[in-house]
């Protein structure tokens, strides 16, 4: 066990390593000197020049690049010029918003598919199922920028019942968790049901029949944790999704999350902060992997944790 | 022996059976006017190639056929007298794994993999004898004892036993509740011969013990005659002979039968050549009309290709579907 | 799967044939359009702005869609923006197809350093969101067509070779296989005869799937003002650029969010339909 | 023995393959098999699931290279043959596979399946191929329109013969059959097993013959070699070894196989427990766990195949306990139910 | 504190469902997001919209030339309009309880003059010292005359001495002010402010206005137009300031009242006039500026704003009205076209699409009729970092751009931004720059409105560095209950005597 967790965790190291050095890369490659924009419109020469040394934009690439790694190693992420903050603290308290709407959104999501997946596999063919797979399939098509202005049309301005944007009450999350959760709502009722029709066909459920439990039982308690699993599978992979549409839904809705912060920063140019939040969301996702993958050796006690 | 048998009464009859496969357009009869009797105490041995049918008769008993897919077209079931097919879910759920069980082919791919063992074996007891948890475990851990698992391993997933452990878990579910009809579906063809033979030691002894029916099914004949006191050789959704087992091994009527026999290698005597049973095994989506076996019939005859043969009783312990066969048994 | 049999599961299924048929109107027209557009689709016409749409004063002779705010006509934008859209979403699938493939089918089949590679450098490209990465590529590089497309090759081609190794790999243990090296074939033969022509159709099956996602992150692009540049039109842009008139001009924006779901929702529906075509676990 | 070392058509001395599995050690799935197998002769390799026999296989096929020992030829070291040896020897030595489903590419047509051995050898192509195809065909029994189908449009016995074709193509001197009819049903069985024969008769072919099924390895088989956890515990001719049965696993294995027989009612030995991993196994017998006559020194000392009869070679120190014990069993004595 | 604990904190925009009757009033402004409210840091209308309302200047002004008493409630000024001294307000006291001196003014100046990070402190270059003879007096040296003073006074808040020294990081997140309002909370991450009103205030009585009756200024920052305008008409907002006209309608026909405010900006399209550009040819210059149909922009994509006619807006010091302005004449400009042996190589025009309202439109509009002419523009929409990166290097051909007089005076923008060429326009005329040289050492304001109307002439007559194209208008819109807020021309605005009903 001791050994696999090492094994996991060096892994794990790699990825986070590989990403560094993208992030790294991408700064270098982005044009204009950090040092300048660090500094105002009017700066002289000599400022720039200092300022440069200061930030150790002299030395070779490879030794910035440990100074760099050296940085975040002691937590340090690095200061963002355009916010004229210290990267860690404003990447977090944005992270603990776009936590929020990403997680009611999911829970919203997944209150609505996995019925809806359900029952779209047990009564494959019917009426319901049609209407499921519809909706999924819609789902998936919708571009989320269509999708919010839609909503903001109908919720907002139509019907007046929610705010447009910003943050304050539980209303102002409802929208962007809608959002967010939508299209992993219609993906997951799609899974379900494709899984579901596959589990309803395994030996052993006609065996749990053959033992005499009403189908009811069948369905819900031992079918539905077998069909549950393949979607437990990507619902790591679909975090990054989630982090993807957010920046498109938080902007509109202007959420102060992750999201925007990330097109604040590249619309900003401001590549220190995006270094760091590419970090930060490798890292998240990383996390939320391993998270899943243990979530998943604890349903699937045939998988060991690898 | 005979006597014994007269006195047991009908457990389980399948009356005029047929069952039908629809999807995408296609109808495979995979069951065709199958009768089948089997008495308390008996064990019965099903063979037959595959797809004859053998599992859809079973399924069709424990009233599990896929949904919108599989149907029964005609005939009935009765179970003690009463009508399978016309009790409702919820009667049939009590019946189901208390009075009639089965054990399935796959042993990996019957249980299921999410669930510990004993967590499987507990929730046939908790449904049928409503016993608490606790006593639910104590039970299924006498339970597993008994087909030889060790009570520590109950907390285990299907994936850490073996197949003949796997298919032992398997044969416990069915066991638990002592049922009074065991139907078992080719339950060794995934296991080893070393295996098999544990496996099958344990279901003459447990048939022994708990005096229950047994419906075996299975390729092998060789496992009929060791268990079994009748045999029925299904061929393209029939029956088409039945007997007891040294009756039908020793004096075969029907050609299929005698083919099957002829087929088998021998695993003593003399090494002769095989004699295969020409043409291909039937096909439900297209069965021939008159006698099922008639295209790869040696002996076929303008009266088998146009009329399916009645079931003929060549004595009490024998009966064959085949228009010959009573001149045949007449020169044995 | 014989062509005959694959003809005759391809006319039965309703998904499939919708998608391709919707798939093909759509294309058709975008591509068709230079032929019959009366309107400049780049050219602002500022007396036009934001005009009503006319089919029902004028039929199809006027601005049967309105116009946009700079007085452009939706409809013709809609077409040469749908030739954007779908070029792009084509050109990337054809190159992250053809990626993954090679790099599939060498990590898959001969497993080793290769394998290990691509599998370090999945769990990289995996831990960072594609529109994240692929915005901050085109923030780096500057957008322009080509820039899109090259940004969404780098990140797109990993599926491709995932899919395509995981399917190399079971088929590698498949009894053929050994069956052809026992025969004597060499291993480059094994590959493009035997492996090759088995992991087509969930390549295929893939390649559609990935399409309607293409156009998707390419209008998610365009709305964070990283996509194809003005003038030129595309979907995401039209959509972004009009999110201002919602309230005042809806079609603006309504027309091209519907063309771009009902492309996408082809592509699904073409997807789906050769997964059931072409996946053997779905007999008819 | 130093005569068959001679005539051997293929030959294998300690041949070991270990298989690493990480994280765990090695896994031993053959471990030390010699064996020879003489031209125009079946050898029958049975023994449990796992025990190693289409490892064997494989390893002589060089579909694996072997971690240790050697293979020889005719005589000739084919351990590491060079690339032109090799493809030479794809000409003599083939191979005939247990999954009629996965055996053949699903996406070509059979007639293209039967047209690669002579493509790769430029044995021929135009006419001359179309007609040594259709003449393949036809010598393994398969009707000329089977040959425009895909493999699915056919049934298990139908696919069966056309592996056995592409095999044959060549004109081999040598086949491994991996269980070729274990997924067949009884009736087409016996058409392929009859195929078997025949073309061995025909092409004067030996064949290494592995299945689980001991009648089947009895009705084909000149020689058999029963395995256990990678190693051969016993081998001798085909009528010997089923009838002076010496090793208590062989005893095990034959008398677990249901037969039809009435009236006696016999004692079967039962092997306890399951079959046992072959990772890293400990030193001593293999069997001695499971072995139903097992001391404490079987437990400790490693068993040698050791001749023990003309042919007949046993890897048991107690093979003489065995013979007495077992002396009176019905299934030695052959019976088996007679109908007709 | 902080806003973005949702649901359950209890800062004001949640609390108001607790206490309803305290008077919140919601303002929605699209400036660029400040990330503290230090002005010399964020530069914009927003975060001087908030510093107007949380601190004061020494002088107040209408934006316009008049100049009232602040924090100072006298001023004189030397004959050599080198020195001025304040006569300080007696009785002022920050919010944090401190009395305000003349210390407060000498700090708030110093951090100005040494500060180097602090951005648009240029027109400040001349300040030598400050001086606090006593607590009520504060005396400003200059090196030089600064014709703007009194301009740029009134956009220097006060800061409080003693509060800055303590915690100089985080003052200006809770700054503490003398102010008609009181910081609540501020997100440094969205900028949105929570602003508390101060019952102390000095103004409620000095004043001669009625005290607001809003009690919490919620001043929030969002992008979007049509999320602004929705929020309006959803009622989560009072005032939404900068919409565009496409709104007008709409929220007009829903009750909403709309402001416009003639605006001090001027847009223009710069020309890079090097050596080997293309713009150094004047035909070129001038048939460009006559293909542009500037009626056309303003009426269509703005809705309204003021056409250009003289290279400052008509409000400004040194407009002339010649009569003519700027000529619209595609034939000529074809000609000039034809005429320049212009091969049809591709024209770069950049932006940023931040800088001012719809900008991408007015720049697709302006290719779209450069193409009439033949000239084949390239749009290059840039952020702001990479555009000043690509001006100061020359690589352009063209820049749609913006600049604002301050308080109706172009002296500084004319002086230092085309006498010092601060647009990178390589545009090199000696009457030009001699003459920006006076302007910005002359104080007489009736010698610098000749001056601007030559330079003008000037820019008019080479078409260059700049063709000036429209003068926008600001468009607000508020709900009906609200009234007595002033948007000023350079965008920001007066709230701190808004009345709600
Ligand atoms: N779900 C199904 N849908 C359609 N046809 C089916 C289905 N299940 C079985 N069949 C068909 O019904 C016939 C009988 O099948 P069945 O499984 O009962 O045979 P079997 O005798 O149990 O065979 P085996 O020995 O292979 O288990 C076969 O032709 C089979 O193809
Ligand atoms: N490529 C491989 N890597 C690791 N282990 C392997 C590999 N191939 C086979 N093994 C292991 O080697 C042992 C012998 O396998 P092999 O397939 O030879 O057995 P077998 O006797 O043919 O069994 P069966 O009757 O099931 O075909 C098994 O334990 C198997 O798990
Ligand atoms: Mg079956
Ligand atoms: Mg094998």
């Amino acid at each position: 066990m001791l050994k696999k967790i090492l094994r996991r965790v060096a892994l794990t190291l790699i990825v986070l390593f590989g990403v560094t050095i993208i992030a790294f890369v991408l700064v270098r490659l982005s044009p204009g000197d950090p040092a300048v924009q660090m500094l105002p419109a009017t700066a002289t020469e000599e400022q720039i020049l200092n300022m440069r040394e200061r930030m150790g934009l002299n030395e070779p690439y490879i030794i910035q690049y440990f100074m760099y790694l050296g940085n975040l190693l002691k937590g340090d992420l690095g200061f963002s010029f355009h916010f004229n903050m210290d990267c860690g603290a404003l990447i977090l308290a944005r992270l603990i918003n776009t936590a929020k709407i990403t997680i009611i959104g999911v829970l919203i999501a997944l209150i609505i598919s996995i019925p809806l997946g359900m029952i779209a596999g047990i009564k494959r063919g019917t009426a319901v199922d049609t209407a499921a797979t519809a909706f999924a399939l819609c789902g998936q098509a919708m571009s989320p920028v269509w999708l919010c202005l839609l909503m903001i049309l109908i919720f907002s301005v139509g019907l007046k019942w929610l705010p447009t944007q910003g943050v304050g009450t539980w209303k102002h999350m409802v929208m962007p968790s809608l959002c967010v959760g939508f299209s992993f709502c219609s993906l997951v009722t799609r899974m379900l049901r494709s899984s579901m029709i596959d589990v309803l066909q395994e030996e052993y459920i006609t065996a749990t029949r053959a033992r005499g439990i009403s189908k009811f039982v069948v369905y819900v308690k031992y079918a539905f944790k077998n069909a549950i699993l393949p979607i437990v599978t990507i619902s790591g992979a679909q975090l990054g999704l989630l982090l993807a549409g957010s920046m498109v839904i938080e902007q509109i809705f202007n959420w102060p999350g992750l999201g925007q912060l990330t097109v604040t920063a590249i619309s900003s140019r401001d590549f220190q902060l995006v270094q760091s939040i590419l970090v930060v969301v490798a890292i998240i996702m990383v996390l939320c992997n391993l998270l899943v993958d243990i979530l998943y050796t604890f349903i699937d006690k045939r998988v060991s944790f690898n | 022996m005979i006597e014994r048998e007269l006195v047991m009464d009908e457990l389980l009859k399948i009356s005029n059976l047929s069952v039908e496969y629809r999807s995408g357009g296609k109808v495979a009869k995979a069951v065709n006017n199958l009768n089948l009797t089997i008495k308390k105490g008996q064990a019965m041995g099903l063979v037959g190639e595959s797809g004859a049918g053998k599992t859809t008769t079973a399924l069709s008993v424990m009233g599990l056929l896929p949904e919108n897919i599989g149907m029964i077209t005609e005939g009935d079931i009765t179970y003690n007298g009463e009508s399978l097919i016309q009790m409702k879910e919820k009667q049939k759920n009590n019946i189901r794994g208390k009075k009639i069980s089965m054990v399935f082919a796959n042993p990996l791919s019957s249980l299921n993999p999410v669930f510990t063992i004993g967590h499987q074996i507990t929730m046939v007891l908790r449904k049928h004898k409503n016993l608490s948890e606790k006593d639910a475990k104590k039970e299924a851990a006498e339970i597993l004892k008994l087909v030889g698992i060790p009570d520590y391993r109950m907390g285990d997933y299907p994936h850490q036993f073996s197949g003949g452990m796997r298919q032992r878990v398997g044969i416990a579910a069915a066991l638990a509740c002592s049922p009074e009809l065991l139907i078992a579906d080719e339950p060794t063809t995934a296991l080893d011969v070393t295996i098999q033979a544990q496996i099958l030691e344990l279901m003459k002894d447990l048939q022994k013990n708990l005096n229950s029916s047994l419906l075996m099914i299975t390729h092998n004949l060789g496992i009929i005659a060791e268990l079994c006191q009748t045999v029925a050789v299904m061929y393209g959704g029939e029956v088409v002979e039945y007997g007891s087992v040294q009756e039908v091994f020793e004096h075969p009527s029907h050609w299929y039968t005698i083919g099957l026999l002829n087929a088998v290698p021998k695993l003593a005597g003399e090494r002769q050549r095989l004699i295969s049973i020409p043409g291909n095994v039937a096909n439900a989506q297209m069965l021939p009309e008159g006698c099922k076996f008639h295209p790869r019939c040696s002996r076929c005859i303008e009266k088998c290709k146009a009329k399916r043969p009645d079931m003929i009783c060549l004595n009490e312990k024998h009966y064959v579907q085949c228009w010959e066969a009573g001149g045949r048994n007449g020169e044995q | 799967m014989s062509r005959k049999d694959f003809i005759r599961r391809m006319r039965k299924s309703k998904l499939f044939i919708i998608g391709l048929a919707g798939i093909l109107a759509i294309a058709l027209l975008c591509f068709l359009s230079p032929l019959f557009a009366q309107f400049n689709p780049t050219k602002s016409e500022l007396s036009n702005r934001l005009l009503e749409p006319e089919w029902f004063s004028k039929g199809l002779g006027g601005h049967v869609f309105g116009c946009d705010s700079m007085g452009r006509d939706v409809l013709t934008r809609l077409l040469i923006g749908g030739r954007t859209s779908l070029l792009i979403a084509f050109s990337v699938v054809i190159i992250t197809t053809l990626i993954g493939l090679v790099i599939g089918l060498l990590a898959g089949y001969y497993g080793g350093v290769m394998d290990l590679m691509l599998m370090r450098v999945c769990d990289i490209m995996m831990a960072l969101p594609t529109l994240l990465l692929a915005i901050c590529v085109v923030a780096v590089m500057g957008a322009s067509v080509t820039n899109l497309v090259v940004v969404l090759s780098i990140t797109g081609w990993i599926m491709v070779a995932r899919v395509v190794r995981s399917t190399v790999m079971t088929i590698r243990n498949s009894e053929y296989i050994k069956a052809a090296i026992v025969l004597g074939i060499p291993n480059y033969k094994i590959i493009f005869k035997e492996v090759l022509p088995n992991v087509v159709s969930p390549v295929i099956i893939t390649a559609t799937q990935a399409f309607g996602g293409m156009i998707l992150t390419e209008a998610s692009m365009s709305f964070l003002g990283l996509g194809v540049p003005a003038p030129a039109p595309s979907w995401g842009a039209m959509i972004s650029d009009g999110r201002e008139y919602i309230a005042t001009a809806p079609w603006v924006v309504i027309v091209p969010g519907i063309a771009l779901m009902l492309v996408v929702l082809a592509f699904n529906f073409l997807g789906d339909g050769l997964n059931d075509i072409m996946n053997p676990k779905n007999k008819d | 023995m130093e005569n068959n070392k001679k005539n051997a058509l293929l030959r294998t001395e300690n041949l070991k393959e270990y298989f690493k599995i990480s994280g765990k050690g090695y896994l031993h799935a053959v471990d030390n098999i010699s064996l020879e197998i003489m031209p125009n002769e079946t050898l029958g390799l049975v023994g449990e699931s796992g025990c190693g026999k289409s490892t064997v296989g494989n390893t002589l096929m060089r579909l694996l290279k072997p971690t240790n020992g050697k293979i020889f030829y005719k005589g000739e070291d084919i351990t590491n043959p060079s690339k032109k040896k090799k493809l030479e020897l794809t000409k003599k030595m083939q191979m005939v596979f247990q999954d009629p489903y996965s055996s053949l590419n699903p996406r070509k047509t059979i007639r293209s399946i039967l047209s690669e051995p002579f493509l790769i050898n430029k044995a021929a192509s135009g006419i001359e191929l179309e007609e040594k195809v259709n003449a393949l065909a036809k010598r393994v029994g398969l009707e000329e329109y089977v040959l425009g189908q895909f493999p699915h449009e056919l049934d298990g016995g139908k696919r069966q013969m056309v592996g056995i074709a592409r095999a044959l193509a060549m004109n081999p001197e040598f086949i491994v059959c991996d269980e070729p009819v274990s997924a067949l049903d009884v009736s087409v069985q016996a058409t392929i097993i009859n195929l078997l024969i025949d073309m061995q008769k025909e092409m004067k072919l030996s064949y290494l013959f592995i299945s689980h099924d001991l009648s089947v390895v009895r009705h084909i088989s000149d020689r058999v070699a029963v395995m256990y956890l990678g190693q051969i515990v016993e081998i001798a001719k085909t009528d010997t070894i089923f009838s002076n049965t010496l090793h208590p696993y062989s005893v095990a294995l034959l008398s677990a196989v249901p037969k039809i027989q009435f009236g006696q009612e016999e004692e079967r030995i039962v092997l306890t427990g399951d079959v046992p991993s072959p990772m890293n196994p400990k030193p001593g017998c293999r069997f001695a766990p499971r072995c139903w006559m097992a001391c404490e020194e079987c437990k400790n000392k490693d068993q040698h195949l050791a001749e023990v009869e003309d042919g007949h070679y046993v890897a048991c120190m107690r093979w003489r306990e065995v013979r007495e014990k077992t002396a009176g069993q019905a299934w030695k004595k052959g019976i088996e139910v007679e109908h007709e | 504190a902080t806003l973005m604990g949702c649901g359950g904190d209890d800062s004001a925009s949640g609390g108001s469902a607790e206490e309803p009757k305290e008077v919140t009033l919601t303002i929605g402004s699209n400036a660029d997001q400040p990330t503290s409210l230090d002005r010399f840091v964020n530069v914009g209308y927003g975060c001087d919209d908030l510093d107007y309302l949380i601190f004061d200047p020494l002088v107040n002004s209408d934006h316009q030339g008049t100049y009232t008493p602040g924090l100072a409630t006298e001023w004189e000024v030397s004959e050599d309009y080198l020195t001025y001294t304040f006569t300080l307000r007696d009785g002022v006291k920050f919010t944090d309880g401190s009395e305000f001196t003349s210390a407060d003014v000498a700090a708030t100046f110093n951090r100005i003059m040494t500060d180097e990070t602090l951005t648009d402190t240029g027109a400040w270059g001349n300040l030598e010292s400050v001086e606090t003879p006593d607590d009520q007096t504060a005396v400003m040296h200059l090196s030089a005359v600064m014709p703007t003073f009194y301009d740029e006074l009134y956009r220097v808040p006060i800061l409080c001495a003693a509060a800055l020294e303590t915690d100089p990081e985080g003052y200006f997140i809770t700054p503490t002010g003398t102010g008609a309002f009181t910081v609540d909370s501020f997100d440094q991450l969205s900028g949105n402010t929570v602003l508390r009103r101060n019952d102390d205030w000095w103004g409620w009585k000095e004043m001669d206005q009625e005290k607001t009756n809003v009690e919490v200024i919620n001043y929030q920052f969002i992008g979007e137009d049509t999320t602004r305008a929705s929020a309006l008409k959803a009622g989560d907002m009072d005032i939404v300031l900068q919409l565009s006209m496409d709104y007008k309608e709409d929220l007009e026909s829903s009750g909403y009242k709309m402001i416009e405010v003639p605006s001090d900006t001027h847009i223009h399209v710069e020309y890079n006039c090097a050596k080997d550009a293309l713009f150094n040819n004047k035909d070129l210059r001038i048939a460009l500026s006559e293909a542009i149909n500037r009626e056309e922009i303003v009426n269509s994509i703005l809705g309204g704003g003021e056409v250009a006619t003289w290279p400052c807006p008509s409000s400004n010091l040194g407009y002339v009205d010649n009569g003519e302005g700027y000529k619209y004449d595609l034939e000529e400009a074809k000609k000039l076209v034809d005429a320049s042996g212009y091969d049809g190589s591709e024209i770069d025009l950049i932006y940023t699409s931040s800088s001012f309202i719809r900008a991408d439109e007015v720049a697709q509009a302006i290719q779209s009729m450069a193409e009439e002419i033949g000239l084949n523009i390239k749009l290059e929409p840039l952020e702001q970092a990479t555009f000043t990166d690509r001006r100061s290097t020359g690589k352009f051909d063209l820049i749609l751009g913006a600049f604002a007089s301050t308080a109706g005076d172009t002296q500084t923008e004319v002086a230092v931004i085309i006498g010092f060429d601060v647009f990178g326009s390589n545009y090199m005329n000696a009457d030009l720059t001699a003459l920006c040289d006076q302007i910005r050492v002359c104080s007489d304001k009736e010698e610098r409105t000749k001056l601007l109307e030559q330079v003008f002439q000037l820019e008019m007559d080479e078409m260059a560095p700049f063709s000036y194209l429209y003068s926008p208008v600001y468009v607000c819109a508020n709900a009906d209950n609200v009234e007595n807020y002033h948007i000023f021309a350079d965008g920001s605005g007066e709230y701190r005597f808004v009345q709600k009903n």
